[in-house]
């Protein structure tokens, strides 16, 4: 590319825009085009397109299961599912202070943060301790063959247990 | 060109590089088939509930994770969008609902898809997950071969709801495959090919140079392949059997036997039909096929040979699975002598059974050959080593077609099905020099074995996935009941357990729960045909009253199941026993369409004339409850009977009993029938 | 430059922009008069190298969308591909390892390699080189010849011809250019070329050779093939 | 007033670019000057030095290069996990799930590969245009361990895909190292963090390729453009009549 | 500089762009082709594997009813090769008569129900089976 060497001749531009500089303005606006596509195209490349994530949805066995006063601990989903007096309900086993996994102690009926010592009762409310909230209701449904099925996903409405 | 002019070209063409690859992105084609099938779904949906479950749907690739196997990641679903979907059932590819198999449409989350059809899993682009390029790394199982899938996890023998995978390995078990091929699971397995030892003294250099040119040419129930071999070849490897030495006692017995006065043809005619040989052999075409044709075994076997094999053929071939009768010496001169009267080839040469006059260069020559076909590997003699003689065939078919030796097979297409089908059919035609040996195969049959061979899987599938069918018990008593059992090869034609031929339909594994003693013993003396439309029966072995007693006694004692009940009438009102129910039944239920009572009746099922002197009341009861339980082929419908009405009409079968004056079928009325 | 210096004594320096330097008489630094042109960097330099970079940007991306980077099959430790090839630019290497033991080829011609061209900018000859035949002695003509055939011998006895072919191609061009300043513009070409670039030109078009041959000429077990045959891995 | 005089009259405005944007020879100056990654460049330039024979851009080139790798390997050290068989997973998701993931791999791979050939090349140019003398001796002793340098970062990242390609490749090279003696065994032993080309020596060369490799290549490649402009910039071809 | 070549400019580019964008996205065209559909190789395959088990020894390899069984039956089992009897039995009726059994769908009691030993599966291959068996 032998014209690569021809020398620019910036110093007599001055005026009014001239064809030379359409082909600056128009190289600048590729280059900025091309470095805000740029910036797009990696947030995309950055967002991933599947997820190997266990699902939030756990089968906790048949109602029946679950009389009253019946408390189980799925480790793997962090979650207790409880039988109350009315029906079956499911409560998160994140603690709401700092996020350690709370444990149940059958012996008080209580539920326990093993990192600063809150306390939660059977329907998740506090009864000590530094906990913010109550543990949350998780949503809970039934499949076509009749086992109980949690959403760890979706938080609901406390107090609305599940009845057969 | 000036620079400016040339600084905004190449940002223009900067910027439209760059740009390819996110439009390329926005376009994938996944994205429309989404799209299609949202579409499609909107037309078929029959309420406005399901149309909404695909107007909501987003555009994004599927996938199926299953951590536990094998980690694998299917995205198959990201166009086969309707797999499980009986909105799409029969709509076109690639939406159609799965076809119902016994793991399909339902379990899709713990199998996935490549499990069985095999593909790039990880892939979203239909090439590549299809494998349609002749070098890729993941073809999926073509249609035909379908069946491997199946048995990447079921890995017994016999796999239900895969018939061509199970004709296959059934088909490979009986060519002796795994006698050269090592193969996961058949380490133990040995080739019931006959040792060399004797073939000096039971038949002619020209007969076996015949059959060694071609074993199918000369017996069409040959297992033995053919090798190929040339001229000199055969000359060589005969010298070399005729060179190896006779065991002296065997010699003598074929000397002794060759010495003997010739026997009555006729006799041996009739006692060639009871002892049902064509229940294993062949003769003009009758017979179950799985024992040498015996059209012309007297131009086969020289006459001395045959006499002494026949009174003990364990001696000749510890493997073989002809049970030895216990005929008299006369019955063996008199069955041989009708060999020689009528099944001879009447055209072969006088001095086929000449034995050959050994030349030792040619021997040693030959002994080179047979080391170097690997004869050994069937024909056990010393040179035995340790390991297999052919390849390995673990892990053959996930071998990579780039990865296969097509040599100067050019026809083919590049895909390991298609080599490992000519790798059946004609084994040398990929090279010279190669030593496997040609099977023939008909097409049925290779496309079995080539099923079989694409589910040898290099890695096997993780615990939880890998089926294997229980196991049963199959204890054989040791002792004189076992000398008896080893004597008659009861094991050839029946299971005990999970052990044993399948020519009888009878397995021995409860059988004492299922029989009466008395008529045990008197059927083993001289059995009788009971299922008349089976052309396998049990032969007239000449067992001795002694003997046939104590199998009983040990039939009785350990054969038996502990889930029959020995009466199944205890503890029941007489109500649930009436006989004149249970014939009501017989009828209404249409049994008699296979089975004979008196008279009429098919001839599919066994007959029922005699029941109560056959069968016992808890089997009869404990069959009609569920047939398949004993048996998964038994062919007797399950009719869901009641409780009640299975013992109704085991109460009505329980009264037939076989008149007193029933013509025990002695030989002559058989024969004659 | 004898006059005295006048000195002007001011405490504002804008009205009295200058500069003093003193120095000693012996040490002045040479100062080399030059009518270079000096352009002003931006946007001269700064334009031509964003376009540069531009254009390779370009060049790799329109590589990168019409050939795939190579992916085989996941790493199998007990099938080795057959051939096995590095990356293209130790197949020269690999090639050696074909000619020599692998402590020669492997390890003794990369180091000697890497070493000579560290000491290259250290070396005498390299600094002061003149053409190869500017001056001339019996002495030099032997030795070169003797080193070229030597060389040939040493290699040959390996035959590994990749290297001796080029060094007697190139031993023959040295000879050629002896005596040439005054031939034909064609050898007084060659005659203008250094000691050094002879050396750097034969290790050049033998590395260059070695990597061609181990890219296109080489198949399973490393066996010739020519690039047009089709052969299976 | 339009909106652009008064951005550019605010005091945050200010403090970034610190000069008007008239085109005079001092604003074009100050943008040098002013700037960290320019100032390796003088002012002015001498004129014949950007002739494209004056050193074919092969350096520039190689440095361009050295840039497109550097940011597409930080992408894909976002979907790149160092372990069996996860590695030549990711290399899978990449072609099929990642946006623009293979283009990325792509040009990782093709930049890889003109780095290697450009710097070559470099050095030859300047070997046959003798700009390794005086004062560039040491200059060109950073270019060779330059080139080395490079060839260990092409060849650590041989192995990252986990696939054929990659283990043979490491399998011969390593052993080609082990050839050494008295030392080679321990070199393979070392690099490969075991006997057997395994998941440690995939961790290995992993790091090596992502951190220790490339840092040595940023501060050696600082050094080899600062000593450049210290040495009186780009030396062309020898003129003649002069040393 | 007039208008033209200003735009015979940008027509040079937009070439350009269009050249170097078209070769990237080859789209796949992917029509859906409103194929009827039709058994799978595999069902007919199970198909013929029961039939050959369960239903030959009457009804015959060809579906004839001359099975080596039928000779003495009466009513004589159907023949199920028969053109007419295909178009007048939909796949219900045929999976529900082998379901059912004769006496089910007031028939014959010579042919038993099989719905206790085969499944849904298994009886809808075995239909499949049968359509294929006709003449």
């Amino acid at each position: 590319m032998p014209d690569l060497d021809t020398t620019l001749d910036i110093e007599d531009d001055e005026g009014k825009p001239t064809r030379r500089d359409f082909f600056v303005q128009a190289g600048v606006a590729a280059c900025a085009v091309a470095a805000a596509g740029s910036g797009i195209v990696t947030l995309d490349y950055l967002k991933p397109k599947v997820l190997f994530e266990p699902p939030t949805t756990f089968v906790a066995g048949s109602p029946l299961d679950y009389s009253d006063g019946v408390v189980r601990f799925y480790k793997d989903n962090k979650a207790f599912v409880i039988g109350g007096p009315t029906g079956v309900y499911a409560l998160s086993a994140v603690c709401t202070h700092l996020g350690c996994i709370t444990r149940y102690k059958s012996d008080e009926k209580a539920i326990a943060c093993p990192c600063h010592g809150s306390r939660y009762d059977l329907e998740g409310n506090v009864t000590h301790g530094p906990a913010p909230r109550p543990l949350p209701w998780l949503d809970i449904t039934e499949d076509a063959a009749g086992n109980l099925v949690v959403d760890t996903g979706i938080v609901i409405a406390r107090g609305k247990v599940f009845r057969p | 060109m000036p620079l400016r002019r040339l600084f905004a070209l190449s940002s223009l063409a900067f910027l439209a590089v760059l740009a390819v690859s996110p439009v390329k992105n926005a376009l994938r084609p996944y994205r429309s088939i989404q799209a299609q099938y949202k579409a499609l779904g909107l037309a078929r949906a029959t309420s406005m509930k399901a149309a909404s479950v695909y107007a909501d749907r987003q555009i994004a690739i599927q996938q199926i994770w299953i951590p536990k196997f094998d980690n694998r990641v299917d995205r198959c679903t990201t166009c086969h969008l309707g797999v499980s979907d009986t909105v799409m059932a029969g709509a076109p590819e690639p939406f159609r609902m799965h076809v119902a198999t016994y793991h399909t449409p339902g379990d899709f989350p713990r199998f996935g898809c490549t499990a069985c059809h095999a593909g790039e899993g990880l892939a979203t682009s239909k090439d590549d997950a299809h494998g349609t390029s002749p070098d890729s790394s993941a073809p999926m199982r073509p249609a035909a071969y379908m069946e491997s899938g199946c048995g990447r996890c079921h890995q017994s023998e016999t796999v239900d709801e895969a018939p061509t995978l199970s004709y296959g390995r059934a088909t490979m078990a009986k060519a002796g495959c795994y006698a050269c091929h090592a193969v996961r699971g058949h380490e133990d397995f040995r080739s019931d090919a006959p040792p060399f030892v004797s073939i000096a003294s039971k038949t002619g250099g020209a007969w076996v140079e015949q059959w060694l040119a071609d074993p199918k040419k000369v017996d069409p129930n040959a297992t033995m392949p053919n090798f190929q071999l040339s001229k000199d070849d055969i000359t060589e490897l005969a010298n070399y059997l005729f060179s190896l030495p006779v065991p002296p006692q065997l010699e003598q017995a074929v000397e002794q036997a060759s010495a003997e006065p010739a026997g009555n043809s006729a006799n041996g005619k009739v006692l060639f039909r009871e002892s049902m040989c064509i229940t294993c052999h062949t003769v003009d075409g009758k017979g179950n096929g799985s024992a040498p044709e015996l059209n012309h075994i007297a131009t086969r076997a020289t006459r001395g040979w045959l006499i002494a094999f026949i009174r003990n053929p364990h001696a000749f071939n510890p493997k073989t699975k002809m049970p030895q009768y216990s005929f008299s010496d006369q019955d063996v001169r008199d069955l041989v002598a009708y060999f020689e009267d009528e099944l001879r080839d009447f055209d072969a040469p006088k001095e086929i059974l000449d034995p050959l006059r050994v030349n030792q260069t040619l021997a040693d020559k030959g002994h080179e050959l047979f080391k170097n076909y690997g004869c050994f590997s069937c024909h056990v003699g010393t040179e035995r080593g340790g390991e297999r003689f052919g390849p390995d065939l673990d892990g053959i078919g996930d071998r990579r077609a780039s990865s296969l030796d097509f040599g100067k097979r050019t026809d083919l297409p590049h895909t390991l099905d298609a080599w490992l089908a000519a790798k059946i059919s004609a084994p040398r035609s990929f090279a010279d020099g190669l030593k496997m040996p040609k099977f023939s195969f008909d097409p049925e049959q290779r496309r079995a074995i080539v099923t079989a061979l694409l589910s040898m899987s290099s890695a096997p599938v993780p615990e939880p996935y890998r089926y294997i069918p229980p196991q049963q018990a199959s204890v054989v008593p040791a002792g004189q009941v076992g000398e008896i059992v080893d004597r008659y090869r009861c094991l050839s034609c029946h299971q005990f357990g999970s052990r044993g031929g399948d020519i009888s339909t009878a397995p021995l594994t409860f059988e004492g729960s299922k029989v009466n003693r008395d008529w045990l013993v008197s059927y083993l003396m001289l059995p009788t045909s009971i299922r008349p439309l089976l052309p396998e029966r049990m032969p007239i072995m000449k067992i001795s009253k002694p003997e046939a007693e104590k199998l009983a006694d040990a039939i009785e004692t350990f054969y038996v199941d502990p889930s029959i009940p020995e009466n199944p009438f205890a503890g029941r009102p007489a109500a649930d026993a009436d006989p004149k129910e249970g014939e009501r039944l017989y009828t209404t239920l249409g049994c008699r369409s296979c089975h004979i009572i008196g008279s009429s009746g098919g001839y599919y099922g066994p007959p029922l004339t005699d029941t109560h002197t056959r069968l016992k009341p808890g089997w009869v009861y404990s069959y009609l409850m569920n047939p398949q339980k004993w048996r998964a082929d038994i062919r007797c419908p399950n009719y869901g009977l009641t409780d009640t009405d299975a013992l109704r009409l085991t109460a009505y079968l329980e009264t037939l009993v076989a008149a007193p004056a029933a013509p025990t079928a002695t030989a002559e009325q058989r024969s004659a029938r | 430059m004898s006059a005295p210096i006048e000195l002007i004594e001011s405490n504002d320096p804008v009205a009295v922009p200058w500069r003093v330097a003193l120095m000693r008489r012996d040490s002045r630094p040479a100062v080399r008069e030059s009518d270079e042109k000096y352009v002003m960097t931006f946007p001269h330099l700064i334009v031509r190298e964003i376009i540069m970079f531009q254009l390779v940007v370009i060049g790799l991306s329109l590589a990168a969308i019409f050939f795939d980077a190579p992916l085989e099959s996941i790493a199998n430790p007990v099938e080795t591909p057959n051939p096995a090839k590095a990356p293209w630019y130790f197949l020269g290497l690999q090639e050696l390892l074909h000619y020599f033991p692998p402590v020669v080829a492997g390890v003794l011609m990369p180091a000697l390699v890497v070493i000579g061209l560290v000491v290259i900018p250290y070396a005498r000859v390299n600094l002061e080189a003149g053409p190869l035949w500017a001056t001339h002695s019996r002495g030099k003509l032997a030795s070169l010849t003797l080193v070229v055939l030597a060389l040939s011998l040493l290699f040959g006895a390996f035959s590994c011809w990749p290297i001796v072919i080029p060094t007697l191609i190139i031993g023959a061009a040295m000879l050629a250019a002896r005596n040439g300043e005054q031939a034909s513009p064609w050898r007084r070409a060659l005659w203008r070329v250094t000691l050094p670039e002879w050396i750097m030109t034969w290790f050049v078009v033998i590395a260059a050779l070695l990597t061609i041959i181990g890219v296109f000429f080489r198949g399973p077990g490393w066996s010739w093939v020519w690039p047009w045959e089709q052969f299976r891995a | 007033m339009t909106t652009g005089e008064w951005i550019r009259g605010t005091s945050v405005y200010r403090s970034v670019i610190r000069h008007g944007l008239e085109d005079t020879n001092r604003n074009r100056s100050l943008i040098i000057f002013e700037n960290l990654f320019l100032h390796v460049h003088p002012v002015k330039v001498r004129e014949r030095s950007l002739r494209f024979t004056h050193t074919f851009w092969l350096g520039g080139i190689t440095l361009a290069s050295m840039l497109v790798l550097i940011a597409t390997g930080i992408l894909l050290m976002f979907y790149y996990h160092p372990s069996v068989p996860q590695a030549y997973r990711d290399m899978k998701e990449l072609q099929y799930v990642v946006d623009d993931g293979v283009f990325l791999r792509n040009l990782h791979r093709w930049a890889a590969h003109l780095m290697v050939f450009t710097a070559v090349l470099h050095m030859l140019r300047v070997f046959y245009h003798r700009a390794y003398r005086p004062p560039r001796q040491f200059n060109w002793v950073i270019g060779v361990v330059l080139l080395l340098v490079t060839l260990l970062l092409s060849y650590t990242g041989y192995l990252l895909p986990w696939d054929q390609l990659a283990f043979w490749g490491v399998s011969v090279g390593t052993n080609m190292a082990k050839q050494a003696p008295l030392i080679g065994e321990r070199i393979r032993f070392f690099l490969l963090g075991g006997n057997i080309v395994s998941e440690n020596a995939l961790l290995r060369f992993y790091v090596l390729h992502c951190v220790v490799l490339p840092v040595a290549l940023l501060l050696l490649v600082s050094i080899h453009i600062w000593r450049v402009r210290k040495d009186g910039g780009v030396q062309g071809p020898p003129e003649e009549g002069r040393q | 500089m007039n208008a033209s070549a200003h735009a015979r400019r940008f027509l040079l580019l937009a070439a350009l762009l269009v050249v170097l964008i078209v070769p990237g996205c080859h789209r796949a065209a992917h029509t859906v082709a409103a194929a009827p559909p039709r058994p799978t190789q595999y069902q007919v395959e199970i198909g013929r594997t029961i039939y050959k088990h369960d239903c030959q020894a009457c009804h015959g390899d060809t579906g004839a009813g001359d099975g080596s069984n039928s000779f003495n039956l009466d009513p004589h089992p159907r023949d199920l090769g028969d053109p007419a009897f295909q178009k007048k039995k939909s796949d219900a009726d045929l999976a529900d008569a082998i379901r059912r059994g004769g006496s089910g769908v007031g028939l014959s009691a010579l042919m038993p129900p099989w719905g206790h030993t085969l499944n849904d599966r298994q009886i809808d291959a075995v239909v499949v089976y049968v359509r294929s068996l006709k003449r």
